[in-house]
């Protein structure tokens, strides 16, 4: 019979649907692009740059906020967010405070029940979203609302402190490659794993694709939705057990930040907005490009008063720069049919339907 | 103005643009220029330790030798300091004290209790020694938040005929501070006499808001003492529309830190490992408004002038 | 095998099926016909479980069953292929078709060489020859229905549902299905088949049962009917659409000229003119360019050479609303869900988008509301859109009503020239032959210059003037008649076949 | 994910997309009753609540709230959102500030001139997302990152002086209305009308609704997006004029607190987060009700360091009833063919399409 011959039409690059796993497509390749440029550029302007202890610093930064935007991206990839990252992070560092110096429990004790509340304040989530059929915005946003309130009234604003057996983790590295990024990679390879090749990942990228034809084709939306927020409340958790052992203390504004991050992170990092894209290794580029351009601005020493203007400035040339990529790879496709025949296994990035 | 100088061995880093951190920065500049030490300052963009973090550890690959730092989390900015100090930089904090035991050598700070005690004690004084006090906090994710409150309960509670009406908290913005301190008002202006704020932001909103509600003759008058210096307070002071605020010496903070950090670099010795210098405070009402800034200069440079004789020991 | 016992359902201001009882035997492919809004869909929804009705039972297998979801039905072995095509976008072909079956290694880790294999196993039985590793957004219609097709007879099927399988696909491809049908049939599995193109009826299915307003009004052998009866039976009146022949329109002003249209990879060298009043029929096999041609001519897509005249005029501009607006050319999409329709917005809304900036009163700048529902009301009776009231939002009509909807807000805008694709997909004969005079009329009575896309010969001959052939993304000849005689239906499609090989 | 919940059925109910515009469908009932419920509590508990001062305060905070939801919910009716509504305001602050207390203009030249930045800060946004067919949500985060680094730059965070004759505007009142509430009242009937009644609205409405659909239909969906950010940098713009009128000052953290409130409330509101829905009439309900929650915390002495925990818990409480009335009423209606045939004519509320 007649096929045509497959043109594919839009394609955002990231995904990691193609299931045989292109973990360097597309977009991808336009995250490394922009992660080489900065870091060549900062290793060329400064001769500190590339010294051990600014790339211990670094690594671990990258860490936190490769973790927070995962948090963020698996709640997105359902096609839904997580207002709560930073709520719930605080109210875990509040509980491991609580644990480890209030209480006095042993850090063996104490993490597991932070970890657990993370994951519990998930399921919470998961659950008003999925069952009572609520937006996940509004949940989520009066959850943030519940936490930030319930850490300053639990904490009354102290800082708790935490025994030298918890701060060990944050501050120790590994042939010079801190603990905490060593965490945050297996960390994202796993979930890498899980989106590429398992029945679990799979399902939840198709949640997020097209809710309805999963649902038809048996997928439990409504179980992924809610293992979706079991999972970023356990991430955020994570990242703030993390913060407060490198910071040696239990600080109730912990992820005061985090909102706007953890989304400027995933998008950057090629996360769809509306769901059933994330890529694990864009997460890690995304947090590595936001932290060099914020690294950057302190070495040149540009006016600290006006840093968030380079940064919003940088962020913008950095997508702008990967869009005229994006339409010079598909001009370039277009013109040569060899490359189109293949283009029916490699998605055109890019591409917006006219 | 050049934000931060060639050749500088110090550095000085606030937290976010804010009034307090251009005062404390006015300090900084006001000694390099007096002593012709380069000090490089620089602006961080939020408050939060993890900013903070990010920011002064990309200095301190850069091979400063001392940091006039402000705790941005009294028991996280430690750690930050610790790595600070393991790479044999020095680290004198200013504004707020961290949690102790600490590894920065000072803190340049005026002590909050204190002044929450005098705010307090002048508005109890305003209010003829009786009447009911609405008590604004700040920010609730701040401990130092909950010392101002203690202070405050402590002094009400010498006071036998004064009572706190009621307290509210966490606005860390003009916004939320005008709604909720308009909302307080609404509910009971009636049962109110007075009003304390002890932040920058309830101190500017509600300075904003008594303007407008005293500026019908027919409400009741209600006191006011506030602690922070901003304009908008100021011109409410002498319009009378509020009482008094306290000055808490944020140019001192910063000279004196940088004073002390360039004693450090030079080779000084601290006497004991950590030292409290209290940077002292001024009530300023509608009498000394105009020679408020000269008494807060008096007392910054008297702390300068006896900083080897109380605090360190000269280099052997 | 399926038995249904008096089903009732009502939507708020429709009564979509009331008291029907019907039975369905294993082996046996059973044709479901209606017009549009007639029930067909929602029968289908009642029966797997994705609706449950107000009244009546379910019998399936000589038990009665109550689903809640697609997942209990399926379970049972029943499989339904919807009208609306559903794919997950981002997904790959693969993983569309095996979602519900994913080959593991155990603890939930995915084979992903065996689910290939296996894919391509099930996409070959219905004849689609694209890697199952393509993202299924890339798709076309045509290969996502093949998809979706494939997918339900992967599946253990003791019943399957097919509600309008052939609606975007090319004569070729229905051919294969219906192979497919029989020898399903001859294993032993129900078939329930709905469709519009009585053609089919004929050709594939032992018995014919006829919905109407919700009303089951009979069940007949196939064997026994012919097609006046059966669309008496549907229709309740006889329908007669049978003008035939191509006759050249000359004289009329030329409105559209287009010479060496090229997009590459999309369509190459298309020149054509087309003058008032006739209706130029562009035929072809799926895939052979002509929505992309069309898509050139709307200014939706840059075109990498060849020009394009209105009414004598080069046209420069690119955007969409430029030429709608100031060439006054319209389209009709072919896709109408995600190009046609606001699914979320009132009937109205969708029937007067187009022509609001008519409906302006001068000096308050306010779309006049009385003229607006006017204009409504008017062209939902032309069509005879069942749609309840003009507020119901269109994600809740039936398939052809939408459809309707979609074409009536073109005719609404009164546009010179008018490029229609696809206008009948789900449409009943009922409607067809009326939307078919409105074409008719619009050309002859107004003037109007149309460009007709359609896989659907009887119409393309019914309609056209000429027709170009289309293959490949060119066009490959020109079927006109000769002076004003008219050739007969096998004439012309011997000739289109001609160009086509 | 299942949540398009309350998106589907705001897209039913709350639409002005019927263009007879039922004002007062739907959703909107659960939002004045809601409101009248908080209303009527706190009017019992509370002596003060009736008395003018308070009427005059809670007024003046509620068009606040409604003007900065309204530069959100435009940019969401098209399909997009708007991070940098906060920081367009307090962009605008400062340049008032540069223009009143700098530069000694007057207000008649100072106020236009910081509309006109907000306008233009608008288009700016519009453009590049519109021709560059980039993601709002990365300009305009980047947006809003530029216009904090430029703000703090150039303001080093000092408040900035007003006259007396500017803060006339912002404190006066008009027989015990404060005139910004009217002006509120005045912009949201104005922008109801627009999309009820014209072609303008009417074109954003679809624009939002689906894109192409209504590109091929010949609406200039480019422009469209790019007039929905004008409009929304205009109104933050004018949110911040009045703001500074009130307070007496140009801070320039003005703003700093906007984005969470203008999603918040153009959520509550009614406003989808995919597009294509807006009532300006919710708009108004969700301030008054987020902000009656606020004043209701205050009102009661709830222990102002939890206090956000109760507005979170308020804020859940208030979705999941209004969704509970949903589920009845539309129970109900199944029950009850009468009222069905009745209900022909209106929109059926969270009807899932399957
Ligand atoms: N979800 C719904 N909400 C409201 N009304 C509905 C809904 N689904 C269907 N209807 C109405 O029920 C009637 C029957 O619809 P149905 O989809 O079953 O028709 P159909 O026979 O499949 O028509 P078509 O041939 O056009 O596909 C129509 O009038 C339609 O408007
Ligand atoms: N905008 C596009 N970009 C890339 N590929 C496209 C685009 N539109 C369609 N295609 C692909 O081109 C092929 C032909 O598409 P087209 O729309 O022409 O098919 P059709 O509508 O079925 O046939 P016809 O063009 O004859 O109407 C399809 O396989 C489709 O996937
Ligand atoms: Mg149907
Ligand atoms: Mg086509």
């Amino acid at each position: 019979m007649e096929t045509p011959a497959l043109t594919a039409r839009t394609a955002s690059a990231l995904s990691v649907t193609a299931p045989r796993g292109e973990w360097f497509s597309g977009r991808t390749n336009g995250l490394i692009l922009s992660f080489t440029v900065l870091f060549c550029l900062l290793a060329v302007w400064s001769p500190t740059f590339l010294s051990g202890y600014t790339m211990f610093v670094l690594a671990r930064q990258v860490a936190f906020y490769a973790l927070i935007a995962l948090a963020q991206a698996l709640c997105l990839v359902v096609g839904g967010m997580n207002l709560s990252v930073g709520a719930i992070g605080s109210m875990a560092t509040v509980l491991l405070g609580l644990g480890l110096d209030t209480w006095g429990l042993s850090p063996w004790l104490a993490v597991p029940m932070t970890l657990g509340f993370g994951l519990a304040s998930g399921w919470l989530n998961g659950v008003l979203i999925a069952r009572l059929k609520l937006d996940s915005f509004i949940v989520t946003l009066s959850m943030m609302f519940l936490y930030m309130g319930l850490r300053s009234g639990i904490s009354g604003g102290q800082s708790y402190r935490v025994p030298d057996s918890f701060t060990w983790a944050g501050q120790s590295e590994f042939v010079g490659v801190p603990l905490v990024f060593l965490v945050a990679v297996v960390v994202l390879a796993v979930m890498a794993w899980i989106f590429h090749q398992t029945v679990f990942g799979r399902y939840l990228l198709a949640t997020g694709g097209n809710a309805t034809a999963a649902r038809l084709s048996g997928v439990p939306t409504g179980r992924m939705v809610v293992w979706a927020n079991v999972l970023s409340g356990g991430f955020a958790s994570l990242a703030a057990v993390l913060w407060a052992s490198q910071l040696g203390a239990a600080a109730p504004e912990t992820g005061d930040t985090w909102l706007i991050v953890s989304f400027a992170v995933a998008i950057i990092g090629g996360t769809g907005l509306s769901g059933g894209v994330i890529s694990a290794f864009g997460l890690l580029m995304g947090a590595a490009i936001f932290l060099l351009i914020k690294h950057g601005l302190v070495e040149v020493k540009a006016n600290p008063y006006f840093a968030n203007a380079f940064l919003g400035l940088l962020i913008l040339l950095t997508v702008v720069v990967d869009r005229a990529r994006e339409m010079y790879v598909e001009r370039v496709r277009e013109r040569d049919p060899r490359s189109r025949s293949r283009a029916g296994e490699r998605i055109p990035e890019g591409y917006q339907a006219p | 103005f050049r934000p931060s100088a060639e050749g500088a061995r110090l550095v000085w880093y606030g937290n976010a643009a804010h009034p307090y951190i251009t005062e404390v920065r006015a300090g900084v500049e006001a000694f390099a220029r007096e002593t012709g030490v380069a000090v490089h300052c620089t602006v961080g963009q939020e408050w939060t330790q993890d900013n903070q973090n990010v920011n002064v550890e990309a200095l301190s690959t850069q091979g400063y030798r001392g940091f006039s730092l402000y705790p941005g989390d009294p028991a996280g900015a430690n750690a930050l300091f610790r790595l600070l100090r393991t790479r044999g930089q020095q680290v004198v904090a200013y504004g707020a004290e961290p949690a102790l035991p600490t590894p920065a050598s000072f803190t340049v700070a005026t002590d909050i209790q204190a002044a929450a005690r005098t705010a307090t004690e002048a508005l109890i004084g305003f209010m003829g020694g009786r009447g009911r006090i609405l008590n604004v906090l700040e920010a609730v994710t701040d401990v130092n938040t909950r010392k101002r409150d203690e202070a405050i309960r402590e002094v009400v509670a010498r006071h036998p005929g004064v009572t706190i009406a009621q307290t509210i908290a966490d606005m860390i913005q003009l916004g939320e501070a005008t709604t909720k301190i308009q909302s307080a008002l609404a509910a009971r202006a009636a049962e109110l006499d007075g009003i304390i704020a002890t932040g920058f932001h309830p101190t500017v909103a509600a300075a904003a808001i008594l303007t407008e509600w005293h500026k019908d003759p027919r409400r009741k008058r209600l006191r006011f003492v506030g602690i922070d210096t901003d304009a908008t307070v100021l011109r409410a002071i002498r319009e009378g529309a509020i009482d008094a605020t306290v000055a808490q010496n944020p140019f001192g903070h910063g000279y004196v830190s940088s004073a002390l950090l360039r004693m450090l670099d030079e080779g000084w010795t601290p006497r004991r490992e950590y030292q409290f210098i209290d940077a002292g405070l001024v009530l300023v009402t509608r009498e000394n408004l105009d020679t408020y800034a000269a008494e807060v200069r008096r007392v910054t440079t008297q702390l300068v002038a006896d900083l080897p004789a109380k605090y360190l020991d000269p280099p052997r | 095998m399926l038995e249904l016992r008096g089903l009732d359902k009502s939507f708020p201001g429709v009564h979509a099926l009331s008291d029907v009882s019907l039975r369905f035997a294993a082996g046996e492919i059973h044709g479901l016909v209606g017009e549009n809004g007639a029930g067909k869909s929602t029968l289908m929804r009642l029966v797997t479980g994705l609706m449950e009705p107000d009244r009546g039972e379910v019998w399936f297998a000589g038990r009665r069953v109550r689903f809640r979801n697609t997942r209990e039905s399926m379970a049972e072995g029943i499989q339904l292929v919807q009208q609306e095509i559903q794919v997950i976008p981002e997904s790959t072909v693969a993983e569309n078709l095996m979602l519900d079956k994913l080959v593991t290694r155990g603890w939930g880790v995915l084979d992903w060489p065996a689910i290939h294999a296996q894919a391509r196993k099930h996409l070959e039985v219905v004849g689609l020859s694209v890697p199952p590793e393509t993202i299924a957004k890339a798709l076309s219609a045509a290969q996502k229905r093949l998809l979706q097709i494939a997918k339900a007879l992967a599946a253990r099927t003791r019943l399957l549902l097919l509600d309008e399988p052939t609606s975007c696909l090319g004569p070729h491809e229905t051919a294969g299905l219906h192979t497919l049908l029989r020898e399903l049939k001859a294993q032993g599995i129900a078939l329930i088949y709905v469709t519009h193109k009585l053609e089919e009826v004929f050709a594939l299915c032992d018995r014919v049962s006829v919905l109407r307003d919700g009303h089951h009004v009979g069940t007949h052998p196939v064997a026994g009917l012919d097609h006046d009866r059966l669309v008496r039976l549907m229709v309740g009146r006889e329908v007669r659409d049978d003008r035939v022949g191509l006759r050249p329109v000359s004289g009329a002003p030329e409105m559209l000229r287009v010479e060496g249209l090229t997009r590459r990879g999309r369509a190459h060298d298309i020149s054509f003119t087309l003058r008032a009043g006739e209706i130029l029929g562009c035929y072809g096999l799926v895939g052979s360019g002509r929505t992309e041609t069309a898509r050139l001519l709307i200014g939706d897509d840059r075109a990498d050479a060849g020009r394009v005249w209105v009414r004598g005029k080069p046209v420069a501009l690119r955007s969409v609303t430029e030429r709608v607006r100031r060439w006054r050319l319209g389209y009709v999409s072919e896709d109408r869900k995600e190009e046609g329709l606001l699914l979320g917005f009132s009937v109205l809304a969708n029937l007067t988008l187009t022509v609001w900036e008519r409906l302006v009163n001068r000096w308050t700048r306010r779309i006049d509301p009385a003229s607006e529902r006017a204009l409504g009301r008017h062209w939902v009776d032309a069509l005879g859109i069942q749609c309840g009231s003009l507020e119901n939002p269109v994600r809740n009509l039936s398939g052809g009503n939408q459809q309707k909807i979609c074409l009536a807000k073109w005719l609404a805008a009164d546009c010179a020239i008018l490029i229609i694709d696809e206008p009948t997909v789900g449409v009943d004969l009922g409607a067809k032959e009326q939307i078919h005079r409105v074409i008719r009329d619009l050309a002859a009575r107004e003037g109007k210059a149309i460009l007709l896309i359609s896989s659907d010969m009887p119409e393309m001959i019914q309609l056209a003037h000429r027709i170009l052939v289309f293959r490949d993304r060119r066009i490959v000849g020109e079927v006109v008649g000769e002076g004003t005689s008219c050739r007969s239906a096998a004439e012309i499609s011997e000739a289109i076949g001609h160009f086509l090989n």
